[in-house]
């Protein structure tokens, strides 16, 4: 059944049961975003470790629906400790599996993140699924910025 | 259409009539091509009729006709195509201004939306009218349409905005009226019947007492003109604004309703061929109302058909519709309270077929995604009322609207798939 | 369609290219439904679409297809109907940006026709960038779309008109450009391409003296963009306004071409639903272009019938749509010009197929009276360009205008038509 | 063939050689009217005789098509001379004439103007024939209100 195609038990647990919600003290990255039409909305606090170039605590507030609040959550779980240029390349490729377009190698990367899969099946919840991965990566392009 | 010996005239006559012929409601849906679409597997059940409605036959042939018979421009034209034509379209802002018993074409101007009939009011009574300090009075439930424009109007000539209050239950708080209009008050704008909470309120006490305090009143009629019949005089408006494509008719109809003192004394808003009588390089005088306010090439075939869904919606009857509605709203009522997860915002009675509804622990756009799988269509998010939202501590809300068409079965597949979709989400 | 081999791409080559594919154009006159009434029981010569043009079967499709199949409100619902709708409405606009070479779909605002985009720009643009003593410069051949919104605003914010001269041949002056162009003109409107005279305006020097002077330039391409391939930054025009409805496209369209960085500083025109971001009692922020343009519901059926329309001509290609008008103008113009009691307003060349015309002691609306009656629609009067008119000492002349359908019999039937006319006077 | 119920030779001949083409020095009534769509205008000067509440002298002065040009100088013939109250029903005659709505007997009162019955099978036109008569009509009213 299609339904349960995007609403994987993972990611009904993720919803049910955030992980690394809340906020960080001085973070590197705030980030608040929020998608005018269905009113998820999003704050995201991200801590650099400068010296390795790499995220070292990622965490996030929310309200929203059961894919948006999921991805949140799940996305903090495989961002924390990654590398800038892994989270980099993590965020395209999730971006183009909620589409459908991602190789079978490049989504094995993703781990337990392939519970999105499904999402390409129902392009009005790509937004939903998407909105935390833009807003890191918008993050991360600011302090990319800042660097330069 | 199936209906039994109505005819065009017998309609809005007040209370319950006799011997009221029986309209064969299931029979009427053949007259919606949509109706018979099947979505995921399923018939196609629309609920999302505050959004917009679905378009009978009869308005789609109209729209074809024109376009394949006798398309032409309006006014201008010194040749057949274009008299047929310009009849026809006059014709259907004849029709518009019988429909809400408006004295007559000079008080109707086409529009693409009920958005765009406000902003005519806003840009051309308010700029023209309103002064530094003046107030206008707007509800907590309005649509960001008939928000946002007194917003920027606000700004522009540093008025100020204050609202009606909403009660507890859905309802205005016509008790503190008094105490909001006052000598300043030169614009009072609400609606007639909220897309949120379905709460149809009490205009003509609003009316009355803005008059009082020497105050021009804009309904915004969305909700109201295509559920229920309205009469701008006998309400005594000033101005009524409403859509088309929320009562059958193509995208890009909609209508402003305006008392002709008034019109007359507004300078144009959008300006440009047609709605001019003589222009030279630095100064212009106007058309005629109600061409004065409509610039360029019209909406022709828009226009067109939405005097077809009038003529479909008088076969029917306003009086029968709203009857309808309120048995199926019932209906859906009925079934919705038994559940003790579900929360339903918005009046218990005196109310339309706007039924929005939160399900506990289940976000609006994941019902939404559910139901759709099912066949039905419902709306989730804000519904372009977000102040509303955060006074009813909400981001969003679940949706259900209906209209005429709708069946008893197309509520019991709704009440199916929201019970399959609560299962799914406590399990 | 009848077109040999040709594909969407291979459009829009510059000059003449060989080995053109054939197109039969007496073949595509079949997708026009409407070219095969009989009008007062001769063929229909529909030779008015300088005002609005005929609609082929694509296009009364697209709209058909939408309400039978996928009428839904865009952008805000859940659920598939809507989402097939916002993808369709959306791919329009996409198309019309390629259509004009605009970079994406952030450029390009749907408006209800041309009007209503020109003044989009004299509300949002001008209201907000002009100030006191300001000039505008427009020209001596503006359509009174063209003209009027910017006599509101001049009014409203004290700015100064100036006019383009016209030079007895129906061409701009362009000598006396440097002399209206002063550090005072904030902004240049002008007409691509006259919808009386016919002539071709040089709009790249008029933008590049304009910028130079620090002004932006709108272009108002009603009569350019439906005719010869346009490219709006090969232009580098700051905004472009021309009619869905007079490129095939539905009744109800229109469209706004926009730089980015000046739609993005811009303060909304309309407000309302699908326009906002984020919206408080007090105070809102807008949505991403184009959105923040398009208040309400759209003109969705109209937007979709737009792209088909464009899908349609750039089949045939906008080049071939181009030399097949130049053929028509000068087979028509060949003939009109051997009758001495004749008179042709505009420039002999470098024109487009618009041919405003007076015959010796008979009135136009004789003329078009009695061209009507041999089934042939042509217009007479002052074309929306009363001051154009007095300049040339006339109150009405009668045009015909033809598009790429038009054929050399239509034009033998006019000419024919008119040659009664002539002889019947004279008698 | 229907165009000549349209353009009948009196009419053309009234086209050609208007009637009473002019103005009136002090005229009881002066009137400008103009039609925007097609350009037609209309000078219309009325002497009134207020003894015996007829109309002593009218002129027009215009420029337009062939009907309502005629239409202004045939007008100009017929109500000279006429009382306010004839003129009144005369005019409202014509406007029923050219919509085809007079009964014979009523167009009989027209006389030569009966050349314009055949505008009714051009609606476009009405407007251009009843032009001048609406003109004369507003003038009127405005003398009968003067006098109230
Ligand atoms: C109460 C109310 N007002 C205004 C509107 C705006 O209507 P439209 O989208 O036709 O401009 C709507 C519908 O969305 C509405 O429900
Ligand atoms: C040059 C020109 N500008 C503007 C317009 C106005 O177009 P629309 O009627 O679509 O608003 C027209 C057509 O009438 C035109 O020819």
């Amino acid at each position: 059944m299609i339904l349960e195609d995007l609403y994987q038990e993972l990611i009904l647990d993720h919803y049910k049961n955030p992980r690394n919600m809340g906020t960080i003290d001085h973070p590197d990255v705030h980030k608040h975003v929020k998608n005018p039409f269905c009113g998820d909305e999003i704050d995201l606090d991200i801590k650099i470790d400068r010296e390795n170039q790499q995220i070292e605590e990622i965490r996030f507030k929310g309200e929203g629906c059961s894919i948006s609040q999921a991805s949140a959550s799940m996305l903090t779980e495989l961002l924390r400790g990654k590398s800038l240029h892994e989270a980099h390349d993590l965020i395209e490729i999730f971006k183009k599996m909620v589409k459908g377009e991602a190789t079978p190698e490049e989504e094995e990367k993703l781990g337990d993140l392939q519970a999105f899969k499904g999402v390409s099946k129902f392009p009005v919840r790509v937004k939903c699924a998407t909105l935390v991965w833009n807003t890191v990566n918008s993050g991360l392009k600011e302090i990319d910025q800042a660097e330069k | 259409m199936s209906l039994s010996n109505r005819t065009e005239t017998d309609k809005v006559t007040g209370a319950a009539v006799c011997n009221e012929p029986e309209i064969d409601w299931k029979a009427l849906r053949a007259d919606f091509p949509i109706l018979s679409r099947k979505m995921n597997g399923h018939p196609l059940t629309y609920l999302d009729n505050a959004a917009t409605t679905q378009k009978p036959q009869v308005v789609i042939d109209a729209i074809k006709e024109y376009f394949e018979t006798y398309n032409a421009n309006i006014h201008r034209g010194a040749y057949k195509l274009s008299e047929q034509a310009t009849y026809a379209y006059e014709e259907a802002h004849r029709k518009t201004a019988q429909f809400i018993h408006a004295p007559g074409i000079e008080n109707i101007i086409f529009t693409r939306n009920c958005t765009e009939a406000i902003n005519l009011v806003a840009y051309s009574y308010g700029r023209s009218q309103l002064k530094t300090g003046d107030h206008i009075l707007l509800s907590q439930m309005e649509h960001h349409s008939n928000l946002v424009p007194w917003q920027l109007l606000a700004e522009e000539k540093n008025l100020i905005l204050d609202f009606l209050p909403i009660l507890p239950d859905g309802n205005l708080d016509l008790a503190q009226l008094p105490h909001l209009l006052s000598g300043r008050t030169k614009l009072v704008s609400v609606t007639h019947a909220s897309n949120v909470l379905g709460s149809i309120n009490p205009v003509r006490e609003i009316i009355r007492q803005a008059h009082n305090a020497g105050a021009v009143v804009l309904l915004d009629g969305a909700q109201s003109v295509p559920h229920f019949p309205v009469d701008v005089q006998d309400l005594d408006c000033d101005f009524m604004a409403f859509s088309g494509h929320k009562m059958l008719a193509p995208t890009g109809s909609g209508a402003l309703y305006g008392k002709q003192e008034l019109l007359e004394k507004m300078p144009p808003f959008l300006a440009g061929g047609d709605m001019i009588s003589d222009v030279t390089f630095q100064r212009s005088t106007w058309h005629n109302l109600p061409w004065k306010f409509e610039a360029g090439t019209p909406a022709i075939a828009e226009g067109i058909g939405f005097g077809a869904a009038i003529d479909y919606l008088n076969r029917i009857g306003m009086e029968n519709i709203w009857r309808h509605e309120q048995h199926l709203t019932e209906y859906a009522m009925k079934q919705l309270t038994e559940w003790p997860d579900v929360k339903i915002y918005g009046p218990k009675g005196n109310r339309t077929g706007v039924i929005s509804f939160a399900i506990d622990d289940i976000h609006p756009h994941d019902i939404a995604t559910f139901l759709d799988q099912y066949g039905v269509a419902i709306r989730a998010g804000h519904h372009c009322a977000q102040p509303l939202m955060k006074l009813l501590k909400v981001v969003a809300t679940a949706r259900a609207s209906f209209y005429f068409y709708n069946s008893n079965e197309d509520i019991d597949r709704f009440i199916d798939a929201l019970d399959k979709t609560r299962k799914f989400f406590k399990k």
